[in-house]
């Protein structure tokens, strides 16, 4: 049973989706009955996750059947965790309880429908993290796009048909060109070494013993997969989808788009186009890094002037999604490791902060930073945890955010790979000062002073729910900047893994790991290369 | 002689032909077009196609023309009746598209080596008899025969739920 | 004796007509005309290849197209008659009401 | 081959399904005659029950490995078996999709009935033919009855106009077919062989193999000239032309045969003539000759360009519609330029699966704009459908699946379909270095991201935009219910579980390997 | 108590009181509040002195109390340790910072009697103990870092803590972003360190397989004094850009500007973090730094240079405001330029002791000022004083302590420390090949310091002395005829609980100095103690180059740097300089004395003088700042990124690409004419393309 975990996990809150639209459909106090449905559903599938990190074997959970033979098409059904995927799977489990909760009350019109939505969404976002078969992310990571498309769409706001329509476009238009490049991995994997598959495990297998992509074909799939990845992390300049989609978006959606959709870009690139592609990968380091910090630069900037608060952090996003890029394409385990755990930090922060915007729109039905000021007075522990929040995302150091950043910053200024890395880290650096300027200054504005309008004099303070929402993402924040130990520990060596591969076939890329044997994947897909075709 | 009576009948033909185009009236485009038909059932005789000419005649000229005739004196248009013109820029189109039809079919006919009819057979069971084309008819033309009924019948059914009156 | 590209220019020369008389008259029954010509001219090649390769493969389909034909001619008679009866017109550009 | 005697093996198991369902029509012409109005709907059953039977006798055809029948004129293949379910399929759900509405438009329903199974018996005989006569008669028979569906409310001006729309182009595109045929047929003597000259498909690609041919040119014009015939049937660029308008007009149920049936029965005869004759076995030698490879890497570019023209007009035009009927015609236009990939490939498979998976998304598209239009087809505009996402949640739900499937959305069958058509055009692009099949896919994965626009536009008026007044909740028969949950079933097990259907088309033992052995 | 529980318990304990009152002060009576505030302090406090003295001899012996916690972070080769670091350097801090801190608590307790956010002011103010001893405990250059960003938070939240005045926000957000420019170079040392060295650890440590990068330093031959050095990304540039943080957190020129508005916090968080502590703490992070600074004297030359310009400048603008807090904060950034005057010219030891006696006299002074301007009902202009002494008799005596201390009166603490600095100034050789620059330094020090005695005799003779002008408009001061409505006039003396504080720190005041008294005042008899006991944790220059030359093992070469007298020529010097330096104290005395009465002429006779208006506007630096970077920035993300590049350019692109697409749907639909007879053409054309194709090839 144990090894079908992830699939319940996946799927758990998919079959609570059905079980919401079986339900009755009563008066509207039935609807008490719907949420608290979906929480059960989206809770259990957390505490069913918590046995991930628990376990000290990840290999246990590889569910690895055939699922496509016919055509020779070598589609399996292979889902697995490991060191990569494994906190993200779980913030993904984490937030979506969360979500729920946030929009407890807001979402009043077609309730029963959005919960729906937000658990198929949850069954989507797991699914891209636990799949090991390019078929089956493919599928899990479009058929994710639909109910955020309906969140948006559905539950968005005034300009929701526009910012919908171009979330699915913009990402549409990166996946679909990932498709071909799916396929034409396929075909070269296949044609090399008889063995069609679409198993990335063994893929990245053959790759790393025998390169079997020449420099061209590799540059070729690299933008294929790196096109659909960027778009969706996203980097300047693929993120004007962004600020509309989060705008638009209600609360939930907005957290979990910031909190997890977003991570997929960046846990596609080092999924994919790392040990899959590590000379187009080394060979594009330098031009990538270029945007990402440009992107750092440019997205504080614009969220600097930004009116509206979920603008704001839509465009920080942009910014610190840059340093996540900037610490993959540095190739080096400290990049690499930072930039994972900037994901979780990013995940939990920008997560938070999109509840706390959201807690205060349901209060005061805008986001614009204007509206507001002095909040401090009539709201002390609404402003007490936003801080908390903001000085998250700014990287203040004992909370979760300075960890991720100082290690991408240590990594890319150490990147052997890149070119004047120096100068990029010292260019990212100034995002580090920008995120304080734009952060703060929002933060005074809508906190401090004194309360001028008076629309903003009946605001009550937070209540239990929302206290209780924020409780575990303000310990999480708190026990990540303190202890990152824990976290760090678990992919540890599924990052060496990929860095090594990045650094075939040239020297090994950070001067003092020299002597560590080149890590594997966890997986073991070796017994599947005999399959002759 | 043959190539004199293949210019004949050849330029009686095109001469048909194009008198459809130049007609208004559609009842002279269709006595035009049967004019075509016979002449090309003459050019069927000297391809030794006797079977296909007689139908062509009878089938084609007879019957089929005589509905269209029917069907024009049905509708009674002596003229046609509006005169609208939508496109007068295709007819400048018909030139050249003309041209440059004919050009590709020349060039292909052009290609096709040159070729002399086989001998008759003296058998009289040469192409072309009624006797072989009803042995090939019912041999290896069997099922395209029988499709045919199919076709007809479906065409009957289809023509009458079309043309019956709208107050059925 | 006759060439065989005789006879296929004379086809095609007479396809040609067919085709641009399609585009150019605007009565249907005209066009549907112009369009038994086309199926003519196709006839011809097909009886002059018969005729030149002593296979009688071309003529039964010829055959067969005369059938085929005499179909044709049924229900897109029935067509017109049909359409003319709602507007009182052969004039194919009468008919735009579905466009762009 | 016998020729001189008379005696011919009948064959009449091989011909079993054309036989029922040509039958069937017959008696429903009967019964319509001898039956009073009211008992008239015993004619949808009637074809229901021909239906199945025919699917019976086509399985009962199934251990028959390219076995030819009536002198070469028919061929028993998996090509020939799993197409002619395929319209089966189609037939059967058109008739459910149609048994309510014939009824309330008050029009003639034996003759509809008996016409839906004629164009059904022409289908089957495209993909059983082995002869170019054998095509082409079964391209008329579904041609002339769907002219006469198109046009079969007889009182609407669009209806007539678009059957004389379709009849005019139709018969003219024919005879382009034709010429084409007496072309190759022209091409193909050879003074040594018996018979001298033929149309019969096998004995053409014996010839055009291995030489020598009568005149290359003829075979080249005349593949030319039935690339135009194919093309239009399929509705491709540029030959597309007269889909959206006759699509609009004709009533929606034959639109949907339109889009799907003759379709999928064209790309049936394209598939057989461009891939299993004009072709040489995928990744095979060339077997001597080069007018084969030739007239290959001829056809494969020109097809490949028209693919692309096609997909991208379809695409980029669908996105200004503002009547689904219209929209979905241009969306036709442009599944025909993604199916027409698969011909560029030579992988006549996945065409097939493509063709069922499009077939059975699009009459589920199909059947909820008949339901949603009513009588005389009177709501078809986008906007029509605006905000009645809740109002009736199923209804709207399974046409968001149907819109999503045909853009492309995993795990349906719109995905898995399109997923093979680009897998076969980049594997035979690669094997055969061919960078054309290559763009082909790039720009068949961007037209497939164009085309979420207006796909998604649909989704948005239903669930996005505040309701249209006027709009009552439509009742749904049973066979639509039916049809419904057949669709909506079938768009996920072909996306889900693809893995019968396709060892179903795997395990074919076609013509390509008997000719190769 | 072992070291690891003892160190981790200096630094918990006021967390513990910031937790505490951060959950539950808000529930609590000020009393309790105050209770748990000040005993935390108090209990950190002890436990620095029972560290500090129980440990003594081994640090008089030049060792090294380390107490690992946990390994924090770690990542490929990257690592750094939650472990605290007990040195003679970290130990006089530990020292002063809680001694200073716990009395500021107190005195806060009175100061803030009253205030609403009584409970926050505390928590905050125990959160800033916790960070400072974070940063000065730390053993690596990250857990300093926390420590660094953690006082810097704190100062943020404490000079912003009348959340309701926009003024306070906005110097408390210019205080963390200022310092955050600071942090961006100190983050970038830290990682070209990192990168050079492979370890951010200060020293070695082999017990838990830690290499430090001081030891990695000490190994390195000094770069040359050249400009070139400092972009080469050698030793130099990590050196430099570390004093990019200094300049941050120590408001030196250009990063100073934060310093004097952060004055809109109360006044015990000036006296404590923006006087005492926090600012002082890019000296010691340079001091301890110290190892990698003795190898690059371009960097050195920098750090003097600019501690001497910023002495000055800072100088010249404190004689010319009116702000009480205004002129304190203008004298803390000057003499925090003498502090690293001292580091640049390699007297890094004085630079510390000058740290210290600094924390007692500047935190009495903001104290006492604390203590004036409750008096005065929170008027801080000091044209509206005068006169005060007979009022607050306490507060002018202890007040007097401070002012004389910090002009460097004999024998009070400034005196020593000044003089010291000045002296090492004028006989430092560490700018080989720049003779000249030792003198000019010390030139602008001794200006530095006759000024410091002038401003604050103007202080304290406008405060204390003179006409009471409670009544008069500050903005108008000289106008006599507005009659302001509101009387300031001053109350009673300050509740015990803020005096006797006034009173510890000036006893403190007078006193510290002695510590370290300059050996040459004694001709060389007496060891001057403080310099002493830190020489173990401050390298000095020569010494490691040195080393490295007689490869020496590293470690044994400071370690027993009190037994075995290693070869420094400097001592040499200094031994040769006792002279000068006596002549230097009688020099540096007069001045002192001699800006004492200037101040007290000039002032008693005008002290409504009007000063420079460019010194009293501070030579519109903020200005100059908004004007160059703040607002070209603000205008340029807003209307060329955002509203340009974004929405135009960006979102142009990609609305317009789909806009191309709709556009060229609209023209192939029109090609969809409705007419049959076009579709014919139209299949004739194709037709005619397909054929060519074919026929043609």
């Amino acid at each position: 049973m144990e090894n079908q975990l992830l699939t319940i996990i996946t799927m758990l809150p998919l079959v609570g989706a059905a079980a919401l639209a079986l339900m009755g459909r009563g008066e509207r106090s039935n609807e008490n009955a719907l949420r608290w449905t979906a929480l059960l559903f989206s809770t259990a599938t957390f505490a069913i996750s918590l046995a991930l990190p628990l376990t000290t074997d990840l290999k246990t959970f590889e569910t690895n059947v055939p699922w496509i033979s016919a055509f020779n098409l070598g589609v399996r059904y292979h889902v697995a965790v490991d060191g990569l995927s494994l906190w993200l799977v779980m913030l993904t489990t984490f937030l979506v309880p969360l979500a729920l909760v946030s929009s407890w009350r807001s979402v009043t019109y077609r309730q029963r429908e959005f919960l729906i939505t937000l658990l198929a969404l949850e069954t989507g976002m797991i699914g891209v993290f636990v799949s090991m078969d390019m078929f089956l992310f493919y599928v899990f990571w479009e058929v994710m796009l639909v109910p955020m498309y309906l969140l948006i769409g559905i539950w968005g706001g005034e300009r929701r048909v526009y910012a919908s329509i171009k979330f699915v476009i913009y990402t549409v238009v990166g996946s679909l060109l990932m498709l071909a490049g799916i396929i034409a991995l396929y075909y070269v994997h296949g044609h090399a070494t008889g063995n069609y598959t679409f198993d990335i495990a063994v893929i990245t297998d053959h790759m790393r013993s025998a390169s079997f992509l020449s420099l061209s074909e590799q540059r070729w799939l690299f933008w294929a997969f790196a096109i659909a990845f960027l778009i969706k992390v996203p980097l300047f300049p693929f993120h004007t989808w962004l600020p509309d989609a989060h705008v638009e978006a209600p609360t939930a959606g907005s957290v979990l788009l910031a909190g997890v959709l977003l991570k997929m870009g960046t846990y596609g690139l080092m999924r994919f186009n790392l040990p899959l592609f590590p000379l187009a990968a080394r060979h594009y380091a330098a031009f990538i890094s270029a945007l990402a910090v440009v992107g750092i630069i440019y997205g504080a900037l614009v969220a600097m002037v930004q009116p509206d608060l979920k603008k704001l952090v839509a465009y920080s996003s942009v910014s610190h999604l840059g340093f996540v890029v900037l610490g993959i394409f540095s190739f080096t385990d400290e990049g690499m490791q930072g930039a994972l755990y900037q994901m979780l930090n990013h995940g939990v922060s920008t997560g938070a902060l999109f509840i706390i915007v959201g807690m205060i729109y349901e209060r005061r039905h805008t986001r614009l930073i204007a509206e507001f000021g002095g909040l401090a007075s009539v709201m002390p522990v609404y402003s007490t945890l936003f801080l908390v929040v903001t000085l998250s995302s700014i990287a203040l150091p004992l909370l979760n955010g300075f960890v991720g950043e100082f290690l991408i910053l240590v990594g890319t200024f150490t990147s052997p790979v890149l070119p004047n890395a120096k100068l990029f880290a010292s260019f990212a650096s100034i995002g580090m000062i920008l995120s304080a300027v734009y952060m703060l200054w929002m933060y005074q504005r809508v906190i401090f002073g004194e309360v001028r309008n008076p629309e903003n004099l009946k605001l009550k303070d937070l209540n239990g729910r929302e206290r209780f929402v924020l409780a575990p993402i303000i310990v999480l924040i708190v026990l990540m900047g303190i202890y990152p130990s824990m976290f760090l520990n678990r992919s540890a060596e599924a990052i060496s893994a990929i860095r090594s591969r990045v650094g075939l076939p040239g020297p090994p890329v950070v001067q003092n790991n020299g002597d560590q044997p080149p890590a594997r994947l966890p997986f073991n897909s070796a017994s599947q290369i005999p399959k002759e075709p | 002689m043959e190539k004199a009576l293949f210019i004949i009948f050849a330029v009686i033909a095109v001469a048909s032909a194009l008198n459809i185009l130049l007609q208004r009236n559609p009842m002279y485009s269709a006595l035009s077009l049967i004019g075509t038909l016979v002449s090309l059932s003459a050019l069927y005789i000297m391809l030794r196609a006797q079977f296909i000419a007689a139908i062509q005649i009878v089938v084609y000229a007879g019957a089929i023309m005589v509905l269209f005739v029917f069907v024009i004196m049905l509708l009674n248009t002596p003229r046609e009746q509006s005169n609208v013109d939508k496109q007068k820029w295709l007819r400048a189109l018909a030139i050249p598209f003309a041209g440059l039809l004919l050009a590709e079919a020349s060039y292909v006919v052009w290609r096709v080596p040159a070729r002399t009819m086989p001998p008759i057979d003296s058998s009289g069971s040469g192409i072309g008899t009624t006797y072989s084309v009803g042995t090939k008819l019912f041999t290896d033309y069997l099922l395209p025969f029988e499709v045919t009924s199919v076709l007809i019948l479906m065409a009957i059914v289809g023509a009458m739920v079309l043309a019956r009156r709208q107050d059925d | 004796m006759i060439p065989l590209s005789w006879y296929l220019g004379l086809s095609a020369l007479l396809f040609t007509i067919g085709a641009v008389g399609v585009f150019i008259k605007r009565n249907a029954i005209t066009i549907f005309l112009c369009i038994e010509l086309m199926l003519n001219a196709v006839n011809l090649t097909f009886v002059s290849l018969s005729g030149y390769f002593g296979d009688m493969g071309g003529q039964l389909f010829v055959f067969i197209v005369m059938t085929v034909a005499a179909a044709e001619a049924a229900v897109g008679l029935a067509i017109i008659i049909s359409i003319f009866r709602n507007r009182e017109s052969l004039n194919v550009d009468d008919a735009d009401a579905m466009k762009l | 081959m016998q020729t001189t005697t008379l005696e011919i093996g009948i064959d009449y198991q091989a011909v079993l399904p054309e036989t029922i369902t040509a039958s069937v029509a017959i008696i429903i012409m009967m019964v319509d005659a001898i039956s009073r109005r009211m008992e008239r709907r015993v004619a949808g059953t009637l074809s229901l029950a021909g239906l199945i039977a025919a699917g019976a006798a086509v399985i009962n055809l199934r251990d028959r490995s390219g076995e030819t029948s009536f002198m070469g004129m028919i061929i028993t293949d998996n090509f020939r078996l799993f197409f002619a379910m395929i319209f089966l399929l189609v037939a059967f759900l058109i008739v459910l999709i149609s048994q309510r509405w014939i009824e309330e438009e008050e029009l003639p329903i034996g003759e509809y009935f008996a016409l839906l199974m004629f164009a059904t018996t022409g289908m089957l005989f495209m993909s059983a033919a082995n002869d170019l006569v054998m095509i082409f008669l079964g391209l008329e028979i579904t041609s002339i009855s769907t002219y006469v569906l198109c046009g079969y409310r007889r009182r609407d001006a669009r209806s007539n106009e678009s059957a004389m729309k379709y009849f005019i182009l139709g018969s003219f595109s024919t005879a382009f077919l034709l010429y084409g045929i007496a072309f190759v047929y022209g091409a193909s003597f050879n003074p040594a062989a018996s018979p001298v000259a033929t149309t019969n498909l096998q004995l053409l690609k014996e010839r055009i193999a291995s030489g020598p041919l009568y005149s290359q040119e003829l075979l080249f014009a005349g593949a030319a000239m039935m690339i135009v015939g194919f093309g239009f049937k399929v509705a491709t660029a540029p030959f597309h032309i007269w889909s959206p308008d006759v699509y609009e007009g004709a009533p929606t149920p034959v639109t949907a045969l339109l889009s799907t049936g003759s379709k999928a029965a064209a790309f049936a005869a394209f598939a057989r003539v461009f891939v299993l004759t004009f072709a040489m076995a995928p990744l095979a030698a060339a077997a001597g000759g080069s007018v084969l490879p030739a007239l290959q890497s001829l056809s494969t570019s020109a097809l490949a360009v028209m693919a692309m023209l096609t997909m991208t007009i379809g695409n980029l035009a669908a996105i200004a519609q503002t009547n689904i009927k219209r929209m979905l015609a241009y969306s036709s236009i442009a599944h025909a330029g993604y199916a027409l990939v698969g011909i560029v490939a030579l992988d006549w498979r996945s065409l097939a699966f493509y063709m069922l998976s499009y077939v059975v998304i699009n009459i589920g598209a199909f059947a909820i704009v008949e339901v949603m239009a009513r009588r005389g087809d009177k709501r078809t505009e986008i906007a029509d459908y605006a905000g009645i996402g809740f109002q009736s949640l199923g209804l709207a739900t399974a046409l968001s699946l149907f819109m999503l499937s045909l853009a492309g959305l995993p795990p349906t069958a719109g995905f898995m379909a399109k997923f093979l058509v680009f897998k076969s055009a980049w594997v035979a692009g690669s094997a055969g270095h061919n960078g054309l099949l290559h763009l082909v896919v790039v720009v068949g994965v961007i037209n497939s991201a164009i085309s979420w626009y207006y796909y998604l536009r649909v989704v948005v008026a239903m669930f996005f935009r505040e309701p249209a007044t006027g709009f009552t909740r439509p009742t749904l028969a049973k066979s639509m219910v039916g049809a419904l949950a057949l669709t909506v079933l079938g768009t996920f097990y072909l996306g889900l579980m693809p893995d019968r259907v396709l060892a179903v088309l795997e395990n074919a033992r076609d013509q390509i390997v008997a000719v190769a052995k | 108590m072992s070291p690891s529980t003892n160190l981790a318990a200096i630094i918990l304990a006021p967390l513990a009181g910031a937790i505490v009152l951060g959950l539950f002060g808000k529930r609590m009576g000020e009393r309790a509040i105050g209770v748990i505030a000040c005993s935390t302090v108090a209990a950190s406090a002890l436990l620095s002195f029972y560290a500090f003295f129980t440990h003594l001899h081994a640090l008089e012996a030049g060792e090294r109390i380390s107490a690992p916690l946990f390994t924090w972070v770690k990542a490929g080769s990257f690592r750094a340790d939650v472990s605290l670091l007990l040195d003679p350097l970290s130990g006089i801090y530990i020292l002063f910072i809680t001694f200073i801190g716990f009395w500021i608590h107190v005195f806060a307790t009175g100061y803030m009697r009253g205030d609403s956010g009584y409970w926050r002011f505390f928590a905050y103010l125990n959160l800033f103990m916790f960070a400072m001893l974070v940063l000065v405990l730390a053993d690596n250059f990250l857990l300093m870092f926390v420590g660094w960003e953690g006082v810097g938070l704190c100062s943020y939240l404490l000079i912003g803590y009348y959340f309701t005045k926009d003024f306070a926000n906005d110097a408390a957000k210019k205080a963390f972003i200022v310092n955050r420019v600071g942090d961006f170079g100190f983050a970038l040392g830290v990682m070209l360190l990192f990168l050079k060295s492979g370890s951010v650890f200060f020293f070695t440590d082999g017990s838990r397989g830690v290499t430090g990068a001081f030891d990695w330093a000490l190994m390195q031959t000094a770069d040359p004094l050249t400009a070139s050095a400092i972009f080469a990304g050698g030793i130099t540039t990590i050196a430099v850009l570390l004093f990019v943080g200094a300049c941050g957190k120590s408001a030196q020129i250009p990063l100073f500007v934060w310093l004097p508005d952060a004055m809109a916090g109360p006044t015990p968080v000036s006296a404590l973090i923006h006087a005492a502590t926090m600012v002082t703490a890019g000296v010691y992070m340079v001091s301890r730094a110290s190892w990698i600074y003795v190898k690059a004297p371009s960097a050195m030359m920098i750090v003097a240079i600019i501690g001497a310009a910023t002495a000055l400048f800072a100088a010249t603008i404190a004689i010319a405001q009116w702000d009480i807090k205004k002129v304190l904060a203008y004298s803390t950034i000057s003499q925090l330029g003498y502090m690293f005057l001292a580091c640049g010219v390699g007297a890094f030891g004085a630079g510390i002791f000058h740290v210290f006696t600094h924390a007692f006299f500047k935190a009495l002074l903001f104290l006492g000022a604390g203590s004036v301007i409750v008096g005065m009902h929170h008027v801080q202009e000091m044209q509206r004083m005068g006169g005060l002494k007979k009022y607050m008799p306490w507060t002018f005596r202890t007040m007097a302590v401070g002012w004389l201390a910090i002009a460097g009166f004999p024998l009070l603490s400034g005196f020593f420390s000044k003089d010291e600095i000045l002296f090492k100034t004028l006989t430092s050789d560490a700018f080989e090949g720049v003779h000249l620059l030792p003198k000019v330094l010390w030139v602008v020090g001794a200006g530095t310091a006759l000024l410091t005695a002038v401003y604050m005799t103007r202080l304290m003779v406008l405060t204390f002395w003179g006409k009471e002008r409670f009544s008069e408009n500050g903005a108008s001061h000289a106008d006599h005829g507005s009659e302001h409505s509101h009387h300031a006039a001053p109350s009673r003396e300050s509740p015990p609980s803020m005096v006797v504080p006034l009173v510890v720190l000036a006893v403190g005041a007078i006193t510290a100095g002695w510590v370290g008294v300059p050996e040459g005042l004694s001709g060389g008899h007496v060891r001057n103690y403080f310099e002493h006991f830190l020489r173990p944790a401050i390298a000095e220059r020569g010494q490691a180059a040195d080393a490295a030359d007689a490869s020496v093992p590293v470690r044994e070469t400071f370690r027993d740097a009190e037994s075995v007298e290693p070869p420094f020529k400097k001592r040499d010097v200094v031994n040769e300089n006792h002279d000068i330096e006596i002549a230097l104290t009688v020099v540096s005395s007069v001045i002192a004395i001699g800006g004492l009465v200037i101040g007290w002429i000039w002032f008693r006779r005008k002290p409504l003088w009007q000063p420079p208006r460019l010194l009293e506007e501070k030579y519109h630096v903020d200005e100059a700042y908004d004007a160059a970077i703040v607002e070209p920035i603000k205008q340029g993300s807003s209307s060329l990124l955002w509203k340009i590049i974004d929405i135009r350019i960006i979102d142009g692109a990609v609305n317009g690409a789909a806009a191309l697409a709709a556009s060229v749907g609209g023209v192939i639909r029109h090609l969809q004419s409705g007419l049959a007879r076009s579709y014919v053409a139209m299949v004739v054309f194709g037709a005619l393309l397909i054929i060519g194709y074919f026929v043609i090839r």
